[in-house]
């Protein structure tokens, strides 16, 4: 057993005595008896830190994937973080910092949170950022709780290009806040509108690019939010900000996305980063903590988290939104991340990713049997159709030493409307600015190999 | 954008040599300055006009912040110099036990074979995860006395709602039609804002004079439409609910089920379990108990466990072992879904079982018993000048009132916070529960030292002293600090969220 | 030892929060307190006793201080907060190269692979590390113009040191016996302690008015008991000599050696190369050019490279490549011998050739060029209030003089050096080099900004001010600071180098 | 090519204007056109940090060293350096502050060294410490040079016990300090100082333990010292004052050690730390910087260095020592590393070292052929000699992942008095606290394989 408390037995003694108690027990005397546990709770005894990190490292020696060159996507991306993002964001200040309420003291995460909230609000091209949510998935519940609030209205329509998972997670959160949500399927791997009831709804949304990595034209999704009176939330890769148009070039009025590709690492899925902006005119139902510059008693510019009259804490059971903790350093962390890209340097990665996808994406036709899924324009991942089952063909390729892509099947589970048919045989394939064409090649190669044994 | 550029080299924005405003990362920027570095990719240089329809492409360009990858060093490490943290002082922050953060989980974070993989990497070339995952949930289990968990859950709020979805899962499924949760009125925030969210009403349940759940009341406000309770024990105010078990029988005899929410679980971890109270679901913040960093907001990890009757219910997929010893994911076909876009916080859920590892049963135990003998010291002995609000043995933090030097000398709770600070002390949580008049909140934790807590009460005393002799100067409060006091209802009121806005 | 304890959780020594003072670890200390954990080794738990005769064993107990993990961390991080460095500000300070490191080149020395290995582990277990080391050699003698180098030195002063016993050597190796060393008067004080040290005697040349060597004075002082002749060039007031070739004519005839003391590098570095102006051993303190950080004072590195003709007596071993292809550590028969306990400050070096790789010949001539570029800027722009001692074209670094300013007003160097610190800068370099009177020396480097450089100067602007309307202000500074200006005379004269002295 | 410097193009033009300069070459214009580099410098073009990092990340994996458990000492120790001591000696403020001569911003450095000078004191036994030296082996000859220095002698006594490399290294500075050495051979292991001539000598220099891992009777030398109005200079392994009576117990004039094992890795021997101490009447020749503690002009408790009329920078030519950097960082780090260990914790691994090398000692007797050298006490180290040369054995033992030890021949060189005969099959082997039991016996096992194959 290890611990990180100070007290000495004759500190222990000490405080008993001041507190006029014999034991420690002592200190549990009020609490009924029958509670107690006798034998302890069932784990094992404590070990020091370096007998526990032999276990860990056997862990993190067990994860294989993590040995691999990463060709997988479907909303996480294996990004450049530098040696100085991971310096400056891993600041002990910063880590061990709590919620910065009191402002004068915690002037270093809100100011960060406030360069951070500029930069998703040029990124989503809308004004009203705030501080953070937890993921996507639940940036898009909040989404949608927010259009209902706002609208008054609990049909939700969403594409089926909208990431899985991030409908899975809309449909479970649906069950306690009772929203009807109506799915609208792809045709050739781009939302079909053509056939949905929109009356009455209170938000539609889009993925852009949505989760096949094509690039839909979410004027149409624009167009029938306009004429419905519902709010459109899109959901887009951040990363494409550097190349196309923003959530508020396309006229959204809620744009969510997931933040991981600013600094933050794979790490198995989490902690992520929700990002979340919308329309100035939504401001009060925004959910979450937003920080806003202020001043000082001696008129210093200073910055404070505001607007707090909308947050659970003060709202209590009439707030749209419940979320208290959120993924400030993720944050703080996407703010240094975008501070090293620069203008020049989010363009350049979202060029090089869009050039390493359309290189792979050509190179493949030469591998008799792998299906390119669909012709229309994509940015950075694409999905294909091989000769043998995807999950087979990942594993064959980590042999050679490859993460080849994201089995739909595996990702989608059994009744998904995006990708109709067969999903075994499908897999998604992305790349991002960190792959050489001589990586690229050697994947190649590889996938030949694999579907041709 | 920008017109001018601020310096990065000089530092008086720095507490340690001066006071002057930090300039924004969009103030030090200059057209043309660039940091990054990218690989060379030996691409066909093809241009995106080629691979992306103009339709697609944005005619203007998203501008971000020019900067010297010296300037961006600068400007961030002076940021953090102007941020309070665990690492530099004490937070007797009630309701948040803001203890010790260890190092040692930090480095199991910084594993490569940890934070480098792919969240959709097929089971087979993600063992370790799985069962690393797996091992939490076993252990969170049985620190709850409880059947089954989810990690997914990325903060106590979400767990929270999953919890209360698990609930109406259950009572669906019973063909039960229940509408009501009740809540004591010093319940935090999210707890309500929850409920709403789980489709449920709230009923809001009094405290009592002793701070606790009036059970009459309670038992008056059960009946066949009520979903179940929502509790935390020991309670917001640092007490513990001794009625638990008659409070317990009368909801699960009227057919509810009890929500115990676990941030205050570091006044009893090793020492009791909430199912052993006849809770049926918990959630747990890791960022509290389990000493995985705020992050200045977090990101924290809320897993709930629940008891039997619940596991059908539970988000998936999760962490399973199979028959040949090989880990998988599982998703039952009742579970109501997932509440994450992955697996949760991973790299939260792996620092917190690296704590558990590290700690062992007796040392979870050694961490409930030091917590609570803190915060009983700190109770008596502020209680020469400051008056508890509930004046007996209390659990892991305390809660003291303001009201009296408000009423005497107009100094209030918030004064008091502020004082603190030019102390050399976080301030203690202020104006929660709302059930105690200005009240201050201590949870001093278990990582602290007497000496520290005896530091705490001098500080005390002296702003005690300085509210009967010289109020002014605590409404001034507090000066030694980067900025002072700060205006929040400007910043309400003039709302001002971006560099950008006008 | 200690008979009280001070907080750890207090942090009113902090900047952000107070100004209180920091306590020591050993005021911390609480006897019986820990903080360690160590492997459970599984070993009998045999007594010392049995293990170790008596006569070794110290009958009483050294004690350190006894601190909890939290307050140690808490103690660290305050002590981190209390001490100025590059990545807060800019340090304009001549003649040691302040400028930014990269964070690259600390993830490079942070590779398991690197910096967990033993030194005594045989070349085939480390052929990593002596291709590193091997190629670092090839690049710091292209960088330089030499033919070989001797990576071992840890820091400058032992790359002079070195240096001249390798001229010891050659000379003696001729048969020839050589006692003299001239060195300049604006030379760096480990010069002339090096030319002691290795057993030589100084001969001081004076600088001219234009602040360089003079030809004549030094051509008088040459003669064949000259072994050689130690130079900076830039030298230490940041001026080109600009008659080096005739400098090095004139003692390549007498027969003896030109020593580069190469603190001045980056000055040059990709533009010139000591070789071509005639040195035969040059010193590199790649912790200035190179960019690996100081440390608060080290670690260094100070690797010496020479000319054919003095490469038998390198220090060994060395790597080298042998026929096969693989690396191997070499030392010659006629090597002077080590000059370091292993192979020198090994990660230290790996940083150096990370930079060296990035930057590639094309960068380090970048590097060069924008160092003079912001010197002169800063001397031209300086000048319009503070006199450069030297009023023409500077390399890296400029010197000015406050000599004016102090017969004007009273107000010398070090209180203008003290009253940059209230601005927001570190100081630049005072008193040094001694030829210049109330030397001001600043050496801007090239990853400061203009903004910066301005931002510099306008503070200066309003301090040369403030000499003129309130020098007392400036005697008092700073004041802004953790400490107020320090009693330098009390330390010297009751010195307490511990904790325990009286 | 990459660089970290902040001028745009436009930056530059206008600094070149404001000069009234045309190009960066006008910069250069009054240095001699023929010293001019025209084709550049003869190195690679330079490379991005990430296509760089490819490149560092090989020469990591080539270093098969770094897997192996390592049961190498001869001065470098593989001892725990938990995640806490690493995040906290690697703060940037340390890392990237300049030396302290500007007292009022440096605080945090001087009172670290402060506090890092107080733990030397106490760990050596001396009252007078000093802020570090670059490396023990360097320490040797700053100690030299005092006694030099102190006494006006050049005649030195140096025990062949003393680690060859330190020898080696104050062979070298002799040849500049003209020094005449000489050495003392050693005898089953410990110093022969029978047939020593000590008359004239400045100064006697024993180890402890000694190179061998035995524990001299230090008393002699001491004796010797007082006999010929020596100083002692006692060059001792800082973990053993866990245990061992300090250099200043046996009457030491000066400590010297290798800090090393307070906190930094094996580092392939580099940087290390220097450590130093010295009786009180040696203060005015004491070699670098110190740290005293005084008062701001508050009368608030500060430190600054001191004692600065002794170093180079103002005694220049007549200075006993030209060290200016030294090794600051590592001397930061000791102190929180020690700071970690505590009393006990100190104690304990001096103990965990002591008990683990004693029972690879006993268990070695169990392999037929390997020989230990001596019977002598000695404290975590020790000498065996192999029926194999060392080097085939440690090439062996790697395979089967143990850095099983150090080679004497590949230590010391040919003509070394301290281990008579065939340096070639002899090995030093060492314990410290990290090695367990079971590797411990895996270690015997796979030797016991080695050696019969
Ligand atoms: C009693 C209580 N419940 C719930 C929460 C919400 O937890 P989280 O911030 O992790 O969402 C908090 C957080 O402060 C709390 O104190
Ligand atoms: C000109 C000059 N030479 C030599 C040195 C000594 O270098 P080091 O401190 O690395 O020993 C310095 C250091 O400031 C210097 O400026």
């Amino acid at each position: 057993m290890a611990d990180y408390i100070p007290h000495t037995t004759a500190e222990v003694a000490d405080m008993l005595e001041f507190l006029g108690m014999n034991s420690l027990d002592d200190l549990f005397a009020h609490i009924p008896d029958a509670l107690k546990l006798s034998r302890g709770i069932d784990i094992p005894a404590g070990v020091s830190e370096p007998d526990a990190a032999v276990l860990f490292n056997e862990f993190a020696a067990r994860n294989d994937a993590a040995k691999l060159l990463c060709f997988a996507g479907a909303g996480a991306y294996d990004h450049e973080v530098p040696p100085v993002v991971k310096a400056l964001g891993s600041r002990s200040e910063f880590v061990t910092a709590y919620t910065p309420y009191q402002p004068e003291v915690a002037q270093g995460v809100l100011q960060a949170v406030f360069e951070f909230q500029t930069l998703v609000s040029r990124i989503s091209g809308l004004p009203i950022p705030n501080a953070s949510l937890y993921d996507a998935a639940t940036g898009l519940v909040e989404a949608l709780n927010m259009a209902s609030g706002v609208k008054g209205r609990s049909k939700m329509i969403i594409s089926a290009g909208v990431h899985p998972h991030w409908r899975q997670t809309a449909h479970t959160f649906a069950r306690g806040t009772g929203h009807e949500i109506v799915e609208v399927p792809l045709v050739n791997g781009l939302t079909d509108w053509s056939a949905v009831d929109c009356t009455n709804a209170a938000a539609i949304v889009v993925g852009y690019p949505n989760f096949l990595g094509l690039l839909e034209d979410v004027s149409v999704a624009r167009s029938l939010a306009d004429a419905n009176d519902a709010l459109l939330i899109v959901g887009a890769d951040p990363i494409a900000a550097g190349l196309l148009k923003t959530a508020g070039q396309w006229g959204a009025d809620i744009f969510i996305g997931e933040g991981q590709p600013f600094g933050t690492a794979l790490s198995y899925g989490g902690p992520y980063l929700g990002l979340f902006a919308c329309a100035e005119e939504l401001i009060r139902k925004l959910p979450g903590r937003i920080v806003g510059e202020t001043v000082d008693t001696e008129g210093r510019r200073a910055y404070v988290t505001t607007l707090r009259a909308r947050e659970q804490d003060i709202r209590r059971e009439k707030a749209t939104s419940n979320i208290c903790s959120n993924q400030t350093l993720m944050a703080v962390t996407a703010a240094i991340q975008l501070g090293w890209l620069g203008t020049a340097g989010l363009r350049e990665v979202a060029l090089s990713c869009a050039r390493g996808a359309h290189y792979l994406f050509e190179e493949l036709k030469s591998i008799e049997g792998v299906v390119r899924l669909s012709d229309e324009a994509f940015f950075r991942e694409f999905c294909v159709e091989l000769p043998i089952a995807a999950e087979v063909a990942i594993v064959e390729m980590a042999k050679r030493g490859f993460l080849a892509g994201v089995s739909l099947a595996q990702l989608c589970g059994d009744s998904d409307l995006s990708t109709p048919g067969d999903l075994s045989r499908k897999m998604l394939i992305a790349v991002t600015e960190k792959r050489t064409k001589s990586e690229i090649d050697a994947y190649v190669s590889a996938l030949r190999e694999v579907v041709a044994s | 954008m920008i017109d001018f550029a601020a310096p990065g080299g000089r530092a008086s924005s720095l507490p340690l040599l001066g006071r002057d405003v930090e300039p924004t990362l969009f103030e030090m920027s200059v057209a043309g300055r660039r940091c990054f570095q990218l690989r060379t990719t030996g691409l066909p240089q093809i241009a995106i006009e080629e691979l992306i329809p103009s339709a697609h492409l944005n005619p203007s360009t998203v501008e971000i912040a020019e900067v010297s990858e010296r300037d961006l060093v600068a400007h961030f490490t002076r940021l953090s110099h102007r941020q309070f943290s665990v690492d530099l002082g004490m937070y007797p922050l009630g309701s948040c036990t803001m203890k010790y953060n260890p190092k040692f989980c930090d480095a199991v974070a910084a594993l490569t074979g940890l934070n480098g993989v792919h969240p959709a990497a097929p089971a087979s070339l993600t063992q370790g995860w799985i069962e690393l995952l797996w091992i939490l949930e076993q252990r969170l289990v049985a620190i709850t006395g409880m059947a089954g968990a989810t990690l997914q859950p990325a903060a106590g709020a979400a767990g929270e709602l999953t919890g209360l979805l698990l609930i109406r899962a259950y009572h669906e499924a019973r063909g039960e039609i229940r509408t009501r949760i009740l809540i004591p009125d010093s319940a935090h925030g999210t707890n309500p804002a929850s409920v709403t969210l789980g489709g449920y009403e709230v009923t809001t349940i009094p405290s009592n004079e002793r701070g606790l759940v009036d059970l009459e009341v309670l038992k008056r406000s059960l009946g066949p439409d009520v979903a179940g309770i929502m509790l935390t024990n020991p309670n917001t105010v640092g007490l513990f609910e001794e009625e638990i078990q008659e409070i317990a029988k009368a909801v699960h005899d009227s057919g509810g089920l009890l929500y115990y929410d676990g941030a205050n679980l570091n006044a009893i971890v090793g020492v009791l379990r909430p199912g052993d109270m006849g809770f049926d679901v918990v959630h747990m913040n890791l960022h509290k108990t389990f000493a995985t960093p705020h992050g200045g907001g977090g990101p924290g990890a809320g897993p709930v466990a629940v008891s039997e009757r619940l596991v059908p219910y539970l988000p998936g997929p999760r962490p399973a072992k199979a028959d040949d010893g090989s880990f998988e994911w599982k998703t039952t076909t009742t579970s109501i879904g997932r509440v994450h876009g992955w697996h949760g916080n991973a790299l939260v859920l792996a620092r917190a079982l690296a704590y558990i590892t590290v700690h062992g049963d007796d040392g979870l135990r050694r961490v409930a018993q030091h917590a609570v003998l803190n915060a009983n010291w700190l109770r008596v002995r502020l209680s020469e000048f400051l008056p508890a609000a509930y004046d007996r043995v209390c659990m892991h933090e305390t809660t003291l009132s303001a009201a009296a030097l408000k009423a005497k000398y107009g100094v209030r709770g918030l004064d008091i916070a502020k004082g603190l600070l030019e102390e050399g002390f976080h301030s203690p949580t202020v104006y929660f529960p709302l059930i105690v008049d200005e009240a201050l909140m201590f949870e001093p934790t278990e990582t602290e030292s007497v000496q520290t807590l005896e530091a705490l009460a001098l500080a005390l005393e002296r702003i005690v002293g300085r509210a009967e002799t010289d109020p002014e100067s605590l409404h001034a409060a507090p000066r030694t600090t980067p900025v002072s006091r700060v205006d929040e209802a400007r910043a309400a009121r003039m709302l001002k969220a971006t560099a950008d806005a006008t």
